[in-house]
């Protein structure tokens, strides 16, 4: 097999059947990455996906690429490993809201604050796939699922608040079936150097069908989603009717209707990718008083973990010049015994 | 209490047992360690054994805050710290009273007799100074005030009291140099260069040092100062230095690393005792060695996986509670198939347990804790010299073979210092490994068509060309790597991984005996750091005529080949171990042999001694019938 | 191809083996367990074991998207699924494909042809058509047009095609049910039961089954449908159902609360197969049970401990690769002497390996599986059954002995269902636990001051006035329980940990043989899941005249104290098992004994057949020397 | 013994020698400690400290109440079991920086958002104490180590922005020296009902001595602190001359001097504890252009999770009637078997 010259999205599928529930949100995923990397010219040579263990990380096998099955919440770890020992490899890690945030959290927690250079996607469908059905850290309270007959009790924890919190730099969110906006955040995402974290509102269509409906639905995604970018003013609506404000002493953000009480569009707050507080406000808004962000909510720009590395190794090497094991483990006191194997006497002192 | 000291210049001794000990603050440690670099350079062999408490600093004054350094040299071949110290350094009431029930009747006990302030005693739960009633009647004593002596030493240098007492260990250290006849240099130009940016401490500790020579050389008391000489240890030729096990440790990876000709990934989380070999790692960048400070032992363990997947030479290290944290990640490397490294400093368990003590109970943990049939290549370092060439063992066989192994070493010899004969990396062989050459394998590629002799699977790393494929932790099937649910897969690929292991053992050399003859009435099989101890209880009981031998595996999994056949040479096997009958258990199902354990799970290594008796007794027994 | 069959009214049977196979999306694993029920009012005995893709819904039509449940019945007891099904349904041509292999030659094989598209047949890797050509000359073959006459049955409730075709698997329960003469009436009241808020699926359904039911009936065809009568077994009187091993688990561990009048406290993280222990037990709250979904198996056993702390019990359940997490908090648990029921649904391994299959692979981890000397009891369930019996058993003596408790299943009894004899709550005796009544004990308290008999520690929980106490996984003072260093301290803890364990042999009943005399040529010694198998094959052997017996053991560790002297009663031992030989390993290692090893691992249970064998070449070797 | 009726800081310390270096910023904490619960009135018999492992998780050691010194990282899963099976109790968690934030992070998120009612300080010293001075996920960039000894190259993770992001319903800081402020937020932190997390800042003399001198230095505290209370103008410095207000177009916080280009005090913000967009403005705060916040940042009222826990209890109780185990194992069906052994024959179809 010679390279081709331009792959296409079909050369990024593997020989692999794949095996989700059909009418699965992962297909529309899978369909959107291959695309992606078909149209950012990626080389399945030094492209990985590494993954946990889910439904959505049964990804790596459908990709014709190097892929990595890992064990349960540990791809960040992995991928970390990874990275640092071939940072010239794009690595992607996918995880699901049980796998990353359940018992991943931490290795999340840890590869957004290091900015580790890995693109992570995040595909929450608000339930455990793979082991039937039990509600996961996303899940709505008052979920019913085999582990909760009497329905869930505790707060769900927001994949992208939780970024941001571990010092994301970049974080993103999308949906699956929306395959105009899905390559572009994840062009986006592979563009940025650092961490980059991409929350996927995915459909589990077995056991937690329609829960992002209310806003993710095609017939009222326009309505109920505002796309955000940068530089851009916060406005949504399909009529572009409305936008968002900050109320300066609540510290809050409002929504507003353009073209009522003299508001027009310059009065719109304009979206800054760089501000994690405006990005705080965005991930927190849901339905029905607030659209749901999608997009590039939150990026800002810095030295990647690896870059540090490397640029922290080449000062060392100026400093240290070629290095010489013998000299190394003879630093200190030593001595020598001679032919006979006797020791010089110490000095008289 | 017997203060006459006798005069003696320059009394010959074969071997003598310091202990030096005092509160944490002290500056025991350090004391310790120079005293024992000025008697390598001094040509003894030695062997050491540091004792700390837990705490960073326990309060002062109190028992669990005592410190201790116990060095054990001499003119022939020195294995172990010693059952017994024949001196002892008490800087401290409470030093003195935790060490006492260690010393043997008549030994030299040095006191600073400055610290003992009521205070100091009630702290040390002394009722009445042990100075003025019979407590230390069985002993020679020797109570100075090393306080003041230092104090009106350092006088001239402006520092605090406090400052000022700090330099006491140099005083001592100075005292004992000279009772040892071992060259101050190299203290001082270890201080020159500690200190280069405080000159004023530094003069100041340096006048301690000569001030407490200079006490020993004029004696400025009533009674004259023991003074020894203990000749040189004859020893094969070429340049010595010490060296501690996670030293060794460290340098023996970052060999295997030059030698393999890969990057060294090290994945670790800190912890006692197994953080020196991280610290040591992080500072030789300049070899090719990336060290990793992970959030957690499951992420250490697996950022060395992605390391290996990507194709540097994964390494891992930690201690107990942190080997325990890795036990699936562990199942994902054997599953996977991939090389790499897993160091264990064993302490004292369970859970917590005594974490700056020293315990070999993890040999249990190492072969058979994983979920699954999840076979593994295990070996144990005996001494710390011995982890330098264990620590390439185990890179090479996790390279040649595609396994992970698992390394055992413990609190001991993680810590403890021996003289060690610096080798020529130049000397070491090469280690090879698996990954293809460009255009060796060509698609379609199955990531798990094996090698016939090893039966190692190909090192594909992500970037080669035409070659990607997907793993996991999911069964795969033999002929395409791909999932497989299929039975007949399945069993296939369990025995082909066990068979993987098994084979490692075509790859080592055969077992031999340690010491001794190869057939006799007891052979005493050990592993790890109770080398020394063994050892020398083995050699004296030879020494009365005793048909004992000593074996001492390096490879605990899969053990060498010979080794029932060598074992089948003994009437009787003892196996001492510092856990509760680990190998012991080994032994059994491996070979069905009677055999006799020695268990001691006290936090400390073997006494010569108790082998010894161990041994004294399994001989006095019957025989048993060779398939008993 | 042979599809004259032959006709038989009501053809009387002892047993039958009947395998259920279709894609997952025909609802096998329903069809199976509403068959399993019907069958069980019948009155037989049965066994059953469904096997299930590790997809939730794998693609139509493939080979791995097949899903099959597998039932033996009898007039006798009936302890295993069965080797070889006597027939086979196959819902579509990846069905056939996948289980053919399993057949014996001249079984019955019932088949849907309306699936044998050109299409489903090359999915399922066909060639040609088997149905044309002489794939199946070997077997009896009834190709009916399941899903053309299902569409017929269901065509008045207006469903849609794919609807419709849901009811296929009811089609062809009516028709099974109709020729093991079942009674039809409760899976009607399940269906009714089940779609009670969907009327028109209720009744297409039951129509289906009917229609099926009903071409048994009147036999449209041009030859007699076979038709059987198995006559129910006899067992003890009393009342009966199904279960499965995690709904006896469950049941069981709620018991065990009930009888020791605590609240049971459940920490978990969903695993498969162990999941379905935790979704029962969230519905039984009213029981004074809370379940608690973790964040991780990490934090589901650290919550247990903390709620055995606290004065409940502590409980978690996981496989093989959540234990191996919990591994760290185990020795916590051990080291603190908390009561702990660990549950382990084993699966096949290492790392994720094979989660719907099942194994006996984690008994070394059970045993030998943490850092430090870890001693912990370890038993194992024989079957569905038997599940609730040793949950109990597992809750007992972690609260009377106070300790953890590792309890082994695996996904074969997890999900395999048989008749169970439904007990009484009343008749359980009451479980007694160590928290001091008020008043009992009396500051200065020490928490390790120990019951002499069992060497307990008191369970004093927070909320206690006056006896406010610190513990930890450092090592404790055997006398005050505060933090200690000393090492005889350690020795003696160590000792006492084990002590504990080990005289755990006294409190269990003596070790029985399961069947056959109390010596003899052979004894199969089995454990967990094997029961069946073993069972089924010694009786097979000494129906043959062998002197062959069976013993199986509930206690792993520790051992029975008169198991060695029962094996002793024996010429030769054998040790069949779902692994590469660890409770070999166990007795070896215990009692010095050259165990002959059967060993399967390919993520199915044993057949009768294969441990028949192993019982044959096993007598057919000489006997061993006593003490080979 | 019998028990006094008010007991005092002392009463409150068990018998054990304290084992911490002289010096230690821990030994003050202990004190606030000693003294919060003698002030509350807390009954030693239902009071436990939890810890994981570390310099500070000795913590429970000396304490004379109940005290469990568990596992490295895994206070909050244990102390979650005990709340739990006993919710009478009062169950404080004691961590650090490396306990709760590298290997404990998981659990901390899980128990934050679940909202158990824990009390849970996690003692930051910027530092690994307990095994020698590594440094720690909340050390500087640069900090120089025996784990990194050319200086570390890691984002920090900031404490009170990640439990912010764990969706923390109360969040407070104080300084271990801080005697006056340490007890007030110590008593804010019992009162609440939920997951309440202070972060202190702790000096440890041995590895890290004076990382928060620029702040937390007596001499300096009131110029580069700013104490928030709820209600109150977020007004600091010695003069009190310094307050915070809002840029809504930049949506940042902004130092202002009150006095100056006609800005008076109620032109400053006020402090609102529930608003988490301010409560993330607040603790990204540092110097040298922002005083550093202490006190009570974020609190927000909700059921905990026993609370919630026990609600739904009561309701499944109450639809259960008194349940019978004998019944329950009968759901389904269930046949009999005669005392001859016999079975029915299954009735004729
Ligand atoms: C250590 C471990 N614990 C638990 C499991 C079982 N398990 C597999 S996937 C999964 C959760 C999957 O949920 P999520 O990450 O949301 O993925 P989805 O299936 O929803 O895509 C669990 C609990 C496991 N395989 N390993
Ligand atoms: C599983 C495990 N891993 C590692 C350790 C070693 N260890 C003990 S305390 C500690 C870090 C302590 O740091 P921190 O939580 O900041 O506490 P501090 O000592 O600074 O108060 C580590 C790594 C351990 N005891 N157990
Ligand atoms: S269970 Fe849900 S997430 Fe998993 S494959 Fe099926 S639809 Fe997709
Ligand atoms: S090392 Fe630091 S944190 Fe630990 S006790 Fe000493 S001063 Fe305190
Ligand atoms: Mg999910
Ligand atoms: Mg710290």
């Amino acid at each position: 097999m010679n390279k081709p010259v331009k792959l296409s999205p079909k050369d990024f599928a593997s020989d692999q059947e794949v095996r989700w529930c059909p009418g699965c949100g992962d297909y529309a995923i899978l369909k959107g990455v291959q695309r992606t990397l078909a149209e950012i010219g990626a080389d399945p040579a030094t492209t990985v996906f590494v993954s946990g263990i889910g439904c959505s990380s049964r990804f790596p096998y459908y990709m014709a690429t190097y892929g990595f099955h890992t064990i349960h919440g540990r791809a960040p770890a992995i991928a970390t490993g990874i990275k640092l020992v071939n940072p010239k490899l794009d690595v992607w890690v996918i995880t699901g809201d049980g796998d990353g945030l359940s018992i991943g959290g931490n290795h999340l927690l840890h590869a957004l604050r290091r900015n580790v250079d890995l693109n992570i996607m995040l595909f929450n469908n608000e339930i455990y796939g793979l082991t039937k059905g039990q509600y996961s850290p996303t899940s709505e309270p008052g979920t019913r699922s085999p582990s909760t007959p009497y329905g869930s009790i505790d707060t769900p924890v927001s994949p992208c608040a939780f970024a941001l919190g571990a010092k994301g730099r970049f974080i993103a969110r999308t949906i699956d079936t929306h395959q105009k906006h899905l390559p572009d955040v994840l062009k986006r995402a592979h563009a940025h150097a650092g961490t980059s974290f991409i929350e996927i509102f995915q459909n589990c269509i077995v056991y937690n069908d329609g829960v992002f409906d209310d806003f993710a639905e095609r017939s009222v995604r326009d309505e109920r989603t505002i796309e955000v970018r940068h530089g851009e003013p916060l406005i949504f609506g399909t009529a572009r009717d409305k936008g968002l404000r900050v109320d300066p002493t609540a510290c809050r953000l409002t929504v507003v209707e353009i073209g009522k009480d003299g508001i027009s569009e310059s009065d719109i707050l304009v979206h800054d990718e760089t501000n994690p507080h405006l990005a705080q406000m965005l991930i927190e808004m849901r339905g029905p008083d607030f659209p749901v962000a999608i997009g590039v909510i939150h990026c800002i720009e810095g030295e990647t973990y690896a870059e540090a590395y490397e640029a922290q190794t080449r000062e060392i090497l100026k400093k240290s010049g070629e290095p010489d094991f013998n000299s190394w483990i003879r630093r200190g006191h030593v001595w020598t015994v001679g032919k006979d194997g006797a020791h010089p006497e110490p000095a008289a002192e | 209490m017997d203060t006459s000291i006798p005069s003696s210049e320059l009394e010959a001794l074969d071997r003598v047992v310091v202990r030096f000990a005092g509160d944490s603050g002290d500056g025991i440690q350090l004391t310790g360690t120079q005293f024992a670099s000025a008697t390598a350079l001094a040509g003894n062999d030695l062997a050491t054994f540091p004792d700390y408490p837990a705490e960073i600093r326990a309060p002062a004054g109190t028992t669990f805050g005592v410190s201790a350094y116990q060095i054990q040299f001499g003119a022939g071949s020195v294995l172990t710290a010693g059952d017994e110290p024949d001196v002892l350094v008490a800087l401290n009431p409470a030093a003195l009273k935790v060490n006492l029930p260690a010393m043997r009747e008549g030994a030299l006990i040095i006191i600073d007799k400055g610290s003992f302030t009521p205070r100091n005693l009630q702290k040390a739960g002394f009722e009445s100074n042990p100075l003025d009633d019979d407590t230390l009647t069985k002993y020679q004593v020797l109570a100075l005030d090393i306080s003041k002596l230092t104090l009106d030493a350092v006088d001239p240098f402006g520092l605090s009291k406090k400052e000022a007492l700090r330099c006491k260990n140099m005083w001592t250290l100075g005292l004992m140099l000279w009772m040892f006849t071992r060259p101050r240099k190299p203290v001082i130009d270890w201080l020159t260069n500690k200190f280069a940016k405080n000159p004023v401490v530094r003069d100041a500790n340096i006048a301690a040092l000569n001030a407490g020579h200079a006490f020993g050389e004029t004696a400025e008391l009533g009674f004259h100062l023991p003074r020894y000489r203990i000749a040189p240890a004859r020893v094969e030729p070429g340049e010595y230095r010490t060296v501690t096990g996670s030293q060794a440790i460290a340098w023996g990876i970052a060999a295997a690393g030059l030698k393999a000709g890969l990057k060294v990934f090290f994945g670790s989380y800190p912890i006692t005792p197994a953080s020196p070999i991280l610290h040591e790692l992080a500072r030789m960048r300049m070899f090719n060695i990336e060290t990793f400070q992970a959030e957690d032992e499951i992420a250490a363990i697996c950022s060395a996986i992605g390391a290996s997947y990507a194709g540097a030479i994964g390494v891992t290290s930690s201690s107990g509670p942190g080997i325990a944290l890795k036990t699936e990640a562990l199942g994902l490397a054997i599953s996977v198939e991939l090389p790499l490294v897993v160091i264990n400093s064993q302490r004292g368990g369970p859970s917590t347990g005594l974490p700056t003590k020293t315990e070999q109970s993890d040999l249990y943990q190492a072969i058979f804790g994983r979920n699954g049939d999840a076979p593994m290549v295990v070996l144990a370092a005996a001494t710390p010299g011995d982890c330098f060439d264990t620590a390439i063992e185990a890179t090479r066989i996790a390279l040649e073979h595609m396994v992970p192994v698992m390394l055992l070493t413990d609190g001991y010899i993680a810590n403890a210092a021996e003289p060690w004969r610096i080798p020529d990396i130049d000397d070491i062989p090469p280690i090879a490994n698996h990954k293809p050459a460009a255009g060796e394998i060509t698609p379609p590629f199955n990531p798990f068509r094996r090698d016939p002799e090893t039966l190692a699977r190909p090192w594909v790393t992500p970037g080669m060309p035409e070659l990607m494929h997907r793993i996991g932790g999911l069964e795969k099937s033999a002929e395409t790597g791909n999932i497989s649910y299929d039975p007949a897969n399945h069993q296939k690929m369990t025995e082909l991984r066990h068979e993987k292991v098994e084979r490692v053992a075509r790859f080592i050399p055969p077992q031999k005996v340690s010491h001794g003859d190869e057939t006799g009435d007891l052979v005493v099989v050990g592993w790890g750091s109770t080398y020394g101890a063994i050892d020398q209880a083995v050699r004296l009981a030879r020494s009365e005529g005793l048909k004992v031998s000593h074996i001492h595996l390096r490879h605990l999994f899969p053990l060498p080949a010979n080794l029932g056949e060598l074992l089948a040479g003994f009437d009787r096997v003892l196996v001492p171990e510092l856990n509760m009958g680990q190998l012991a258990t080994l032994l059994r199902d491996r070979y069905l042999l009677p055999v006799r354990q020695l268990n001691k799970v006290a936090g400390q290594p073997f006494k010569v001694r108790e082998v010894l008796e161990a041994i004294h007794e399994a001989v006095a027994q019957d025989a048993p019938k060779a398939a008993e």
